[in-house]
This record gives structure tokens, C-alpha cells and sequence, in this order.
């Protein structure tokens, strides 16, 4: 191997290795929006109830949501392996408590988890969790034309 | 002086060059034998730059169509095609002007784009460049070049802050460090030196040669080019004397005296028949411009303490060595570079540094650098021709308004050119052409008519046939014989070409080391004017 | 063999006269052709052309003596400004009403002029090859000096001043019921609907490029040429180069504090504090569009460069919006002249500098 | 050399160091009227060495290959918010964020500061005028790649992003996402000083890059491009190579701190933040003590905390004093300026003062021996 094809290797190698951490800062770096809801819904033509109160954590570290029936809240995540920990307490004071792991795809801003589907059935995360695409509240505002702001003298301030 | 079997180690053969059918060099050989020191020396343009040139293979060579003969290395052809073929086979060379980085060491200059690499992991990925430099390697090789040199050089000293001969000895170093730090077969063999004790104290020198003496008991040969004779005699083992592109002579050094080199060197058949025929009586015509301790601070032609009487009517030659300062008295008195000391113009003491007070007094100059000084490139001849003469004795300009607005008189501009044009025939499309689209020659005229215009009462002619072909020379010349003997204007001229001079002036004064040297009248003999600008002093005949 | 000689021909045209030039010249010329096809107004557009030329020629103008002393662009244009700025104010703190107050303004900016100038000049005189990038930043500082300034001085025009404050001037002032409009409408001439003469304006500018050409034909405008030309020619010609660039500068900021009140009069506004700041790249990158290089300049690249300049100003707005319902003038303006100075500054110039 | 007395040596000093001198006196008279709390002041100026330096060291690479300041640090600018409009977009929030549009910005500040080489190269002897050119025309290209390219021809998947009409981006970027993400990695408090450990490790990370490439092959090439152009070329430097070179880095670098810059204001005006970079940097160097032929890591930090105390006083300072805010934001524009007007008039001033030296030295050998 001459010494300039053994440079264009570790060239090239450098310029493959760059990419691959910046696909890998890409994963690791990617926020999501997770949704987590209380409705009733329906699953297979089967009714399934709102829960009366439950407890869900989204990651190790994230907040503790505290859900009545008929509530929607979020947890913005970093990244796409995550877990969800739901506590349940039902009618008869028994505890349910699932810890369940599941994965956003890379490109989904938002994932929406739906609490009965998950107390019914844990251990398939397709029954519980489904991509959410948002239509959020931008909808309703009338779209508002901007003007663009040229300003060569701006940042004086921030500087 | 270890080599005497086998082949030299550089041999010339019937080496010939010219330029587009002007011949420069015509059947040059010569030898030299390893560890030997050879004087080459000549007056300028006597062909020994282009040698050299030849030598290294330089670009210009090539360009010009390159060059006739053959090139010998320990008996091995050689045609080197770039300085950089030659420096491979050991032959290196160190310049009249220094080529050195002032804000760094002498060791990073010894070792300029040659230093010693530490190998680093950046480097892999972003190439060679970005290796770290060996300082001590670095200060290791630069040592090793000094001390092979013999010379008390601080390795860690700012060249900024160097004398002059440390300068030199930088430039050389740098030279024998290259077998240190290049893929030379053996090193340095052979070192060019043109003029490098020009610039040099007495000291400076002495240990100059004496640095070349350690250097060829090393088995290094030298060519050393200087225009100090004596120190050639002192160093050279050989002297080859160069005139007019061939070899005049080639000598052993021992019993050869100043006086025959110098006869060598300029000591031509004069053509009689060009000579200036005329005696000018200057010694009963009055003084008409006295310069007294002038200095001027002229780059590469400092000029000191001169002293110099100009006599009414005559036309006075300096000559002398390029870069002795010949060029800077003109320069100095008409005030283009700082100068001090007195002028006295026709008894009257002018100021300096004012190239107005001059110009009022009726002083012109025709300036040496035509193109930087001289002309207004991109304007017309007419501006060219007519410009100083407008601003200094408002010729050429009509006045309204009670003097209040003075226009350019464009049909007197145009008249005052015309007259010029065809006197000094200058080749031009149209008066309105500009100076930048003439030849030289033609340039030349057009400064010559500059200075006309003006009608001088002494003018400064600096160089007026440098660069230009020989019919316009002749024109030239003519002109000014022409001039100065129609209209009485005194002439100074200065020239690198002696027999220029004595074809034109009446006397002709020698300068040396920025200082007049002597004044003989242009009949005397050659040989006195050759010693006088090597600074020998003439024993009376 | 014809065919291939016109062609070097063309290309030679095309060298000497600038590639950046002949596209910009292009450019505005097919924006005219295609105005009429995307009802775009043409009497209109020329006649806001016009105006814009008669408002911005004096500061073109302002470039001419300096490049021709060798100064270079004179991007400290601003310095000028504000002596017409200073003028201005003064003459409406004064109060007089009416077209004197134009003729008070030129009056009292002339001696800022005069004496900013000859500071200016000065210094640019000790920093002789780093003229242009001194300049900006002469310009710079100075607008920056004034807005302080214009803060303290002791204005009290209540025309001029905040009104809650009592002190310190506003950041735009009307010239209304001073010299609005005295050049445009002196002598104008309506033709149809859409096209205004603004002759007075316009033959203010004459009466100066006049004599701006006729000064460049005198023996001190010959000196100045010259010193441009080749300084080392004029030092040994016995020209005091200094001197006479010195007066160059005075000159060009001179005209640049005149040229500031012909644009305030057709704009209606003096603008203070930053406002000056970036007035000199449309007026350098004017003359260059004009042909000029950056040492040699000519009254006909004034005319030309200002011309052509503004023109793309008005025309691209509207043809480019009416065209592809974008408004991309901004983008075009920035990018063809600083393009153009660009191009201007990378030219091998051979003067010794 | 002749020994200096110590008056000489003090009036040399305060000569070669006119300009941080000057400094020092402003922010002494300066401080006190403004009133602030020595802790507020510490913090602010913390903070600011931490957006800045990054930014300032940028342009030393070009000063030490002689091409002088380099205004078109603009351009590495206006690559780093490239970057930074991608990755929000993607929703790439945190450290990973800022890395990642640092290796976005890269290739586009490569391709910037290959052309704008070229061009300066093509302007010797002026490269900082045609820089600060540069700047302003490529401003116009982004604003053509931004406003209207973004959008129809380049794809934006956040249409939060994009100006309602479709194409082009927003007058402001949030950048929520990574503010501060830097900033507070390892924060640490002393006396109620917040440090930024995490940005400061990257800042002496860069300085000691800056020191290890000036004992580069590349960067001692550098060096002599810079003394002398000529004498480098007749050594077989690739000079205009080099400068290129040169100027590349800057770019990069210059973009790079803009990122930082950025994450730690938290905020993006897509069409402005840009414009006046050149200029403050180029100040705050100066400030402290830098010079156009010649600039050290030392100057930048002196430069930063000078320019800065300067700059947080002088409004405050202004109000106490007249009564007027406003009068100290002026104050300390002129003064940005006027530190780049002094500074560039006393570079040019010494390079010909340089030269009238030998012709004294003449005179006064001509005195000695006549």
C-alpha cells in the first residue's frame, strides 16, 4: 500500500466515522413528544374504560403524572428507547404496576399512548402505543404573514 | 584540494546564450576542481548572472529559448531544468539580496520549509503539514551548518535584530544545511556567492573569507562574484575575468595585482570613432550646481557624503558599479528619496527633499525606473510629454477669470507633443495613445521629452539606454549631444556603462561605496576608470 | 475566420468593459422589456428611476475626486453625511422656511465639510495603501460619535426634538414646511399620467458634475489626475501629493454633505443616528456599475452607474414581484453590488499602491 | 542594545498597550457609576467569555499567516446557523444538537473559506476591505438560500419553521432545544457565580489546539507567508495554499462559535445575528491588546473581559450620568468602532514609520564620521 492511498483510506475512514456519529448524535439527540391519554377507547370492537386514577412515569427520571379519566398530558423524551411505568390502582385496591419499555421511530415527532389499551394489554405495544400525527394547536390561528426583518445593525445588542 | 584524479568537478563547455538573437555569452569554459575557490568577476552585464542562470537551470534561461553547450558534473552531463535538480546534485547559492524572514530565528530561516518533523496522529488524517516541527533537531542540523561555517552565529537570535554579516551567514548556513535535510547524495559541492561582501563591515568580511577558506579545506568548491579585487586575490585559488560574455581571462590568483584584473575587465578596443571628440574647457566655465556631504537613503544605492561640482554647459558622466549609489545622487538631489547634506544651484542653496524647488529652479530629471517614476502609464503622451511643465511654469494652460480658473490649452498640449513626436521620433498611433502601450525605447523619448519640455537648465539623465534596443540608443544619445549643445542645458548622466559615458561626456566621475571616487576626463584611458570602480586608487602614469 | 475574429472582438469588449457590468446593464434592460407584459407601469418605473437618479447622483458624484487622487472607494462617505446632516439641523433649528432653507442648510454644512474633510484627508494622507478599510471605519465611528450627539446638542426646534424629552433629536425629521421637495418640483414637467421631470433636481446635479468635469480640466484638476495615476510621477513632477489629496477628500466629503440634502429634500426625511451608516456601498458599488475602476472614475460612470443602479432598485421590485410572486430584491440588491465592489477590489490594478 | 531605564521601559509599555490601557481607564470610571454588584458584574462576564472566546480565537489563525482581520469570520457565522436551522428542524435537542450541527456546519464553512481564499488572494494587500466585502455579499447568497431556498428546494420537515407563506425561515429560531445544554454540562457555583465548566473545557480545549498548530509544519508556514510572501515562495512554500488554508480554518472555527454562541443566547435571528459578529470580535480582540499583524490567545481573553465590562457598564453608566440609557448603548458602539479605527490607523502608521528609520540611521552615521 503507498503512503497516499493509505492516507485516502484513513480519509475516507475519518469521513465514514464522522457520519456515522453524526447518524448516532442523530439518534441519541432526537426529541420526542410522547402523549399519554386517558380516554376510553375502542380496540377490536371492545370498549375499554377510562382508568379512575393512575400514576405514570415516562423514562427512569422523567415526572410523575398523576391521570384522572378523560385526561391527555405530555412527556417530551430524548432519544428512542424508552420506558413507561404505570401504576394502577383499581376498584378493588389491587395495585397493577407495569413497567414496559418501547421504542419511537426516528422520525416521529409525536407517539401517543393510550392508558386502558396498555392496562389491558401490556405486552403487545402495538395495542397501546400508535404514532400521533399532530395537528396541534397552529390549526386554528389564521395563518399570520410575517415580514421578513433585515436589520444590518441588529445585534448590538446581544452581543 | 584533495581531487586531483579524476574528472573536475564542474566543467563548462562552449557554453553560449542569447536572447532573441542578442548575444549575451559566447564560448564560455572553464573548470573547477573540488574544494577549489574561484573569483569570477566583470563589470556589470558582462554576462556573469546569466552564467550563473545557466548554471541553476533558473526558469528565465528556459524561456528564452535556453542555451548552448554542455554542463559537466564529476564528468557526468548535466542539464539541470529548475534550481531544484541542481540543488539535488549539491550546487547551491546565496543571493546578493537576502531572502530571510525578519520576525523569525536564524536557525527557521537556515532551515526554511526544510525542518525536521515530529510525526504526529493529526497528520495521518489531514497530510504531512500538520507534523510538528523538531525544534531540536532543528537547532541540531542549524548548529551543525554554523559550526561547519566557523562562525560565532546565535542560532536563537531574530534576524530583525542581526547585524548584516550574520545575515550572510544565515544565507549560507542555509545553503550547507541542505545536505542535512534534502535527498543530496552527498551534500553540498559547490556554492555560488555572488557579491556577498557588498554589504559587509571590514570585519564581517574577513571572517566571511575566512569561513570560505574552512569551507574549501572541506572539499566544498566556491564561485565567489565580487567587485572587491583584493579580496578575491586574497581567497580565490583561481581568478576568471569576464567581459562582454566571454572569458577574458583564467588565472592562478598568486601574482596577479589588482591593477591587471582591472585592466582585464573593462580594458576594450574602443571604437574611436564613437567617441566624443570634443574637449570642454570645464575649468573656465563657472559652477553651476555644487553638491557638499550629501547622504541619501536610496534602498540598495546608498549614497555618502558626496561631494560634487557640476560646471555650467558640460555633460558630466557618473559611473560606477550597480549598487555603489550612483543612482541614488540624482535621485537624492532631486529629492525622490530622503537625502541630506547642501545643494548650491547656480549660487543659490536650494532646499532638499523638495522635488518642487528644484524643478522651480530649472533642474530636470529623467528618472532610471521609467515605468515606476518616469511615466503616467495609463495616460496619454500628451500628459506625459506636457504634465511637469504645466505644473511647474504653467505652460500649456489658459487663463479666465483673471487667473482665477487656468484650463488645459488642449491645442497647445497637442502642438508641444506633435514637436516631440516627430523630433525625437517617437513611434506612437496617435498623440493620445497611452505610455503604456509603447515600447521601451519609445518610453524612454517620451521621458526625454518630458524633461524638454521644461526647458532645464541642468538636467539629471539616470540610465537613458537601459532595457532599450540599440537603435533607440543611438537616437538617445544623440538627443541628449544634440540638446546640451543647441540650447547650452548641463547634463549629468549617469550609466552602468562606461563606454556609454565616454562616448557622450566630457568628464566622468566614478562613485564607489556611495562616495565620489574620481574624476577623470572621459578621454582618459579605460583601465584608470575600471580601477577607479573597483576602488583602487590610480598611481599616476 | 470572420466569424472567429468577432468573436475575440466581443470578448475584448467584454474584458475591458467588466462581465459583472454587462449582465447588471442586461439585467435591467430586459426587466424594462418585460415590465409592459406583467402591467408593470414603464412611465411610471422611469419616472421613479429619475428620481431616484436625482437623489442619489450627488452622492455617486462624491466618489469621483477621491478615486481620481488615488484614495480609493471612499467608503467614509458617512463623514460627509453627516456635515449635511449638521447642516441640515442647524438650518431648521434656525427656522426659516421655504426653498432658503436648502440654500442655509449647503451654508452651514459647507464649513463641517471643509474642516471634517481636511481631518479626514489628513489621515488618510499618513495611512497611504490602507485607505479603504480606514475609510469604512472612519465612517463608522463617526455616525457612531454623532449619535451621541445628536443626543446632547442643544437643539430645540420642537420640530426636531422629542416631544416628551424636550432634548435630543429625533431619529427622522420632516423637512416639510422647510425644502421639501425644492429641486423636484422646481421647473418640473408632467408628462401623462405616470412620468415626472424632476428638473430642478436634475439640473442641480448637471450644474455639479459640470463643474466637477470642468474642475478634473484645470491645472489643479490635471495634478489631481495625475497623483492618482501614478503618485511617484507626481512627487517627482513636483506635485505636493499630499496637498492635493488632501483636497481631494475635502472635495469628495463636500459633495457627499451636499449630495445627503438633495436626497433629503426628494425624501422628505433627515435621518439621524444610524442612518448614514451604510450610505456609502450603494453609492461605491454605483460608480463602479458605472464603469469606474478604483482609481480612475469619470462624470459619464457617474451618470451611467447611478442610473443603472437605481434602476434595478425600482425595477426588480416590482417586475420580480408581478414575474414569480416573490419579492427577491433585496437579495438581488446586496448580491449585485457587493458583487460589483467585489469584483472591483480583485482587479489587478498596476498603480503603484 | 543600550539598557532602558525604567521610565523608557513604562513609557514603551503604556505605548505598545494604548488601547487596553485606555480600556481599563473607561471601565475604572465606568463600574462605579454604573452601581452594579461586583458578583453581577463576575457573573455577566463569565458568561460572556464563555459565549465569545470562541468566536474571537477564530480569527487569529488568519492574522498569523498575514492576511490581517478577517471580517469574513462572517461566513463561518453564517455556516454555524445553517447547522443550527437543521438540526432544529430534525429536533435534535442537547449536547447531541450542538455536535451535530457543528458537523453539519463543517463542509459548508470548508466550501465558504475555500472561495473566500481564493478571492482574498486575488486581493493582496487589501485583504480586509475585500473581506469585509465578502461578508456582506455572501449575507445576500444566505439570505437567498435561507429566505427562499429553504422550503421549496431544500427540504424543511418543521413547517414551525417556516415563515407562513410556505417557504423560507422564520425571522427568529427557537433553540430551546440546546440553550444552555453546554453551558449547564458540569456547571459549578463559586460565591453565586455560575461557571460553565463544560464550555470552558472547550474553550481550553481550542486554545491549546491554537498553540499545538502553531508548532505545526502548517502553522510555521503560516508564520512566514506572513512575514514575507516572497522569501516563503523562493522556499518552496505553497503560499497561496497556505492562505487558503488559513482562512478555511477561520471559517470552520468561526462557525463552530457561532454554534456556541448561539446555544447560549437561546435564540436565532436567522437574518441578523450574523451581521455585526465580524465586528464586535474583531473589537474584542483588539481590545486586548492584539494588534493586525499580530494576536495571542492572551488578547483574546484580556479583549473579552475588557469589551465586555465595557459594554454591560456603559448603558447603566450613561443613565446615571445624563439620565439617558441610550447615550451609553451609543457610547459603547463608538467606542467598538473607534477601537478598530485606532487600532487599524496605528498599524499603518508604525509599517511607515518602519521604513523612514533607515534613512536617521544614515544621518546620524554621516554626523559621526564628518
Amino acid at each position: 500500500m503507498t503512503k497516499r492511498q493509505r492516507t485516502l483510506l484513513i480519509r475516507v475512514g475519518a469521513i465514514v466515522l464522522v457520519f456515522l456519529f453524526a447518524v448516532f448524535l442523530f439518534h441519541i439527540g432526537r426529541q420526542h413528544t410522547v402523549l399519554i391519554d386517558n380516554n376510553t377507547v375502542t380496540r377490536d370492537g371492545v370498549e375499554l374504560q377510562a382508568l379512575k386514577l393512575v400514576e405514570v412515569q415516562v423514562g427512569k427520571k422523567g415526572e410523575v403524572l398523576e391521570m384522572t379519566p378523560r385526561i391527555r398530558d405530555k412527556a417530551v423524551v430524548v432519544g428512542q428507547r424508552h420506558t413507561v411505568k404505570v401504576v394502577y390502582t383499581d376498584a378493588s385496591w389491587n395495585e397493577h404496576v407495569h413497567e414496559l419499555s418501547f421504542r419511537i421511530p426516528l422520525m416521529q415527532n409525536m407517539v401517543l399512548i393510550s392508558l386502558p389499551a396498555l392496562m389491558k394489554n401490556p405486552e403487545d405495544v402495538s395495542f397501546w402505543l400508535e404514532n400521533f400525527e399532530g395537528l396541534p394547536t397552529a390549526q386554528s390561528d389564521a395563518p399570520q404573514e410575517e415580514d421578513v426583518v433585515f436589520d444590518e445593525l441588529a445585534g448590538f445588542d446581544s452581543f | 584540494m584533495n581531487n586531483e584524479l579524476g574528472a573536475p568537478l564542474l566543467e563548462m563547455q562552449h557554453i553560449s546564450k542569447d536572447y532573441f538573437g542578442n548575444e549575451v555569452l559566447s564560448d564560455i569554459n572553464f573548470s573547477l576542481r573540488r574544494g577549489e575557490i574561484l573569483g569570477l568577476v566583470g563589470e556589470n552585464g558582462a554576462g556573469k548572472s546569466t552564467l550563473m542562470k545557466i548554471l541553476f537551470g533558473m526558469d528565465e534561461i528556459h524561456q528564452t529559448g535556453g542555451y548552448g553547450g554542455s554542463i559537466f558534473i564529476e564528468g557526468d552531463e548535466v542539464r539541470f531544468t529548475s534550481p531544484i535538480d541542481a540543488l539535488a546534485s549539491g550546487i547551491g547559492m546565496v543571493h546578493q539580496e537576502f531572502s530571510l524572514l525578519p520576525d523569525s530565528t536564524a536557525t527557521e530561516n537556515i532551515l526554511l520549509n526544510r525542518e525536521p518533523l515530529k510525526h504526529t496522529l493529526a497528520s495521518e488524517l489531514f497530510g504531512e503539514r500538520l507534523n510538528t516541527l523538531n525544534r531540536e533537531s532543528m537547532e541540531k542540523i542549524a548548529q551543525g551548518a554554523i559550526d561547519k561555517l566557523g562562525v560565532p552565529l546565535d542560532g536563537k537570535m531574530l534576524v530583525s535584530e542581526m547585524p548584516v554579516g550574520h545575515k550572510q551567514f544565515t544565507e549560507i548556513a542555509r545553503e550547507l544545511s541542505k545536505e542535512a535535510t534534502t535527498e543530496m547524495e552527498e551534500g553540498l559541492r559547490l556554492l555560488v556567492l555572488d557579491e556577498p561582501t557588498a554589504v559587509l563591515s571590514e570585519q564581517e568580511a574577513e571572517s566571511l573569507l575566512k569561513a570560505m577558506r574552512t569551507l574549501s579545506s572541506e572539499g566544498i568548491a566556491i564561485i565567489f562574484i565580487s567587485h572587491r579585487l583584493q579580496e578575491i586575490i586574497d581567497v580565490c585559488d583561481t581568478i576568471m575575468v569576464m567581459r562582454d560574455g566571454r572569458i577574458i581571462k583564467t588565472v592562478p590568483s598568486e601574482g596577479v595585482n589588482v591593477t591587471d584584473i582591472a585592466h582585464w575587465m573593462v580594458g576594450r578596443e574602443v571604437n574611436a570613432a564613437k567617441r566624443n571628440t570634443r574637449t570642454f574647457n570645464y575649468e573656465d566655465s563657472k559652477v553651476v550646481l555644487s553638491i557638499r556631504n550629501l547622504w541619501v537613503d536610496m534602498p540598495g544605492e546608498t549614497v555618502r557624503n558626496v561631494n560634487l561640482d557640476v560646471h555650467d554647459g558640460e555633460i558630466l558622466g557618473i559611473g560606477g558599479m550597480a549598487g555603489q549609489g550612483k543612482l541614488g545622487i540624482p535621485n537624492g538631489v532631486m529629492g525622490l528619496f530622503p537625502a541630506g547634506g547642501q545643494i548650491v544651484f547656480q549660487g543659490e542653496e536650494l532646499p532638499l527633499n523638495q522635488p518642487r524647488s528644484l524643478l522651480n529652479a530649472g533642474v530636470a530629471f529623467v528618472s532610471e525606473d521609467r515605468r515606476g517614476v518616469g511615466l503616467l502609464l495609463d495616460e496619454s503622451l500628451e500628459w506625459n510629454i506636457t504634465f511637469t511643465a504645466m505644473q511647474i511654469q504653467d505652460k500649456f494652460l489658459k487663463r479666465y477669470l483673471n487667473g482665477l480658473v487656468s484650463w488645459r490649452d488642449q491645442k497647445a498640449i497637442e502642438e508641444e507633443t506633435m514637436k516631440y513626436v516627430k523630433q525625437l521620433e517617437i513611434r506612437c498611433v496617435s498623440t493620445r495613445q497611452n505610455a503604456r502601450e509603447l515600447s521601451g525605447g519609445n518610453q524612454q523619448k517620451v521621458c526625454l521629452a518630458k524633461a524638454f519640455a521644461v526647458t532645464p537648465k541642468l538636467l539629471f539623465v539616470s540610465e537613458p539606454t537601459r532595457g532599450i534596443d540599440i537603435g533607440a540608443k543611438s537616437l538617445v544619445l544623440d538627443a541628449l549631444r544634440r540638446y546640451n549643445q543647441e540650447s547650452g542645458t548641463t547634463i549629468v548622466m549617469i550609466s552602468s556603462e562606461l563606454e556609454e559615458l565616454r562616448s557622450v561626456c566630457d568628464r566622468i566621475a566614478i562613485v564607489n561605496d556611495g562616495k565620489v571616487f574620481g574624476i577623470l576626463p572621459a578621454t582618459s584611458d579605460s583601465a584608470k576608470f575600471g580601477l577607479m570602480m573597483v576602488g583602487q586608487e590610480v598611481q599616476e602614469v | 475566420m470572420n466569424a472567429a475574429l468577432m468573436l475575440t472582438k466581443i470578448r475584448q469588449m467584454v474584458r475591458s468593459f467588466g462581465l459583472p457590468r454587462i449582465i447588471i446593464a442586461l439585467f435591467l434592460f430586459s426587466l424594462f422589456i418585460l415590465a409592459p407584459f406583467f402591467n408593470v407601469n414603464v412611465a411610471t418605473s422611469l419616472s421613479d428611476t429619475l428620481n431616484r437618479f436625482g437623489m442619489n447622483a450627488v452622492l455617486v458624484l462624491a466618489m469621483v475626486p477621491m478615486i481620481h487622487s488615488g484614495c480609493g472607494l471612499n467608503f467614509g462617505l458617512p463623514l460627509g453625511i453627516i456635515s449635511g446632516l449638521l447642516g441640515a439641523t442647524i438650518s431648521l433649528q434656525v427656522d426659516v422656511a421655504g426653498p432658503a432653507s436648502f440654500w442655509l442648510a449647503i451654508l452651514f454644512a459647507t464649513p463641517f465639510a471643509l474642516i471634517l474633510g481636511w481631518g479626514y484627508g489628513q489621515l488618510l494622507n499618513r495611512v497611504k495603501g490602507g485607505e479603504m478599510m480606514i475609510a469604512t471605519y472612519v465612517g463608522f465611528s463617526s455616525v457612531a460619535f454623532m449619535c451621541i450627539m445628536w443626543l446632547l446638542l442643544p437643539f430645540n426646534n420642537p420640530k426636531m426634538v422629542w416631544g416628551f424629552a424636550g432634548s435630543g433629536l429625533r431619529t427622522t425629521i420632516s423637512t416639510e414646511g422647510y425644502y421639501l421637495h425644492v429641486l423636484n418640483d422646481f421647473l418640473k414637467i408632467r408628462i401623462g399620467n405616470h412620468f415626472i421631470f424632476p428638473t430642478g433636481m436634475i439640473l442641480f446635479f448637471t450644474v455639479l458634475a459640470f463643474a466637477m468635469w470642468a474642475f478634473l480640466h484645470t491645472k489643479t484638476g490635471t495634478a489631481m489626475t495625475a497623483v492618482g495615476s501614478n503618485p511617484v510621477f507626481a512627487r517627482a513632477s513636483g506635485i505636493d501629493v499630499d496637498r492635493i489629496r488632501t483636497l481631494s477628500v475635502v472635495l469628495s466629503t463636500w459633495l457627499g454633505a451636499i449630495g445627503i440634502l438633495v436626497y433629503q429634500q426628494s425624501f422628505g426625511f433627515i435621518q439621524l443616528y444610524m442612518g448614514p451608516f451604510y450610505m456609502a456601498l450603494p453609492a461605491v458599488s454605483a460608480i463602479l456599475i458605472g464603469g469606474a475602476s478604483v482609481n480612475k472614475a469619470s462624470i459619464l460612470n457617474v451618470i451611467i452607474g447611478t442610473f443603472l443602479f437605481q434602476g434595478i432598485l425600482t425595477m426588480t421590485p416590482s417586475v420580480m414581484n408581478a414575474m414569480i410572486q416573490t419579492d427577491m430584491s433585496e437579495v438581488i440588491r446586496i448580491v449585485a453590488s457587493n458583487g460589483m465592489i467585489l469584483y472591483a477590489l480583485t482587479r489587478k490594478t498596476e498603480a503603484a499602491r | 542594545m543600550r539598557e532602558l531605564s525604567t521610565k523608557q521601559k513604562i513609557l514603551r509599555f503604556m505605548a505598545n498597550n494604548t488601547v487596553p490601557l485606555l480600556f481599563v481607564v473607561i471601565i475604572a470610571f465606568g463600574v462605579p457609576l454604573s452601581g452594579y454588584s461586583p458578583t453581577y458584574l463576575a457573573g455577566e462576564v463569565i458568561s460572556r467569555i464563555s459565549r465569545n472566546t470562541f468566536l474571537i480565537v477564530s480569527l487569529l489563525i488568519p492574522i498569523l499567516a498575514g492576511m490581517g482581520l478577517n471580517f469574513g469570520m462572517t461566513l463561518g457565522a453564517m455556516a454555524g446557523q445553517i447547522g443550527l436551522i437543521f438540526t432544529t428542524d430534525w429536533g435534535i435537542v442537547g449536547i447531541p444538537g450542538i455536535l451535530l450541527a457543528m458537523i453539519v456546519s463543517t463542509p459548508l464553512s470548508i466550501l465558504l473559506g475555500w472561495w473566500c481564499g481564493k478571492i482574498l488572494n486575488m486581493a493582496k494587500g487589501r485583504e480586509m476591505v475585500t473581506s469585509y466585502i465578502i461578508g456582506f455579499f455572501m449575507n445576500g447568497i444566505y439570505q437567498l438560500v435561507v429566505l427562499y431556498g429553504m422550503g421549496p428546494l431544500i427540504k424543511i420537515i418543521s413547517p414551525n419553521l417556516l415563515l407562513p407563506r410556505g417557504y423560507g425561515i422564520r425571522n427568529t429560531v427557537n433553540l430551546i432545544g440546546i440553550r444552555k445544554s453546554l453551558d449547564n454540562f458540569l456547571m459549578i457555583r463559586i460565591g453565586g457565580v455560575p461557571i460553565p465548566v463544560g464550555t470552558f473545557l472547550v474553550i481550553a480545549l481550542l486554545s491549546v489546539f491554537i498553540l499545538w498548530f502553531k508548532k505545526t509544519k502548517l502553522g510555521q508556514d503560516m508564520r512566514a507567508v506572513g512575514q514575507d510572501m516572497e522569501v516563503a515562495r523562493a522556499a518552496g512554500i505553497r503560499v497561496e495554499y497556505t492562505r487558503i488554508m488559513s482562512i478555511i480554518i477561520s471559517t470552520v472555527l468561526a462557525g463552530y462559535g457561532m454554534i456556541i454562541y448561539l446555544h447560549n443566547i437561546g435564540t436565532l435571528n436567522t437574518y441578523n445575528s450574523h451581521m455585526q459578529i465580524g465586528m464586535f470580535s474583531v473589537a474584542a480582540l483588539l481590545v486586548g491588546g492584539a494588534t493586525v499583524a499580530s494576536a495571542k490567545i492572551r488578547n483574546v481573553f484580556l479583549g473579552v473581559v475588557l469589551f465586555h465590562l465595557m459594554f454591560i457598564v456603559s448603558p447603566m453608566a450613561g443613565k446615571r450620568l445624563i439620565g439617558q440609557a441610550q447615550l451609553g448603548e451609543y457610547f459603547r458602539v463608538f467606542v467598538s468602532y473607534g477601537v478598530i479605527t485606532t487600532s487599524l490607523v496605528l498599524y499603518e502608521v508604525r509599517k511607515k514609520r518602519e521604513r523612514g528609520m533607515s534613512g536617521l540611521a544614515l544621518a546620524q552615521d554621516q554626523e559621526v564620521t564628518s
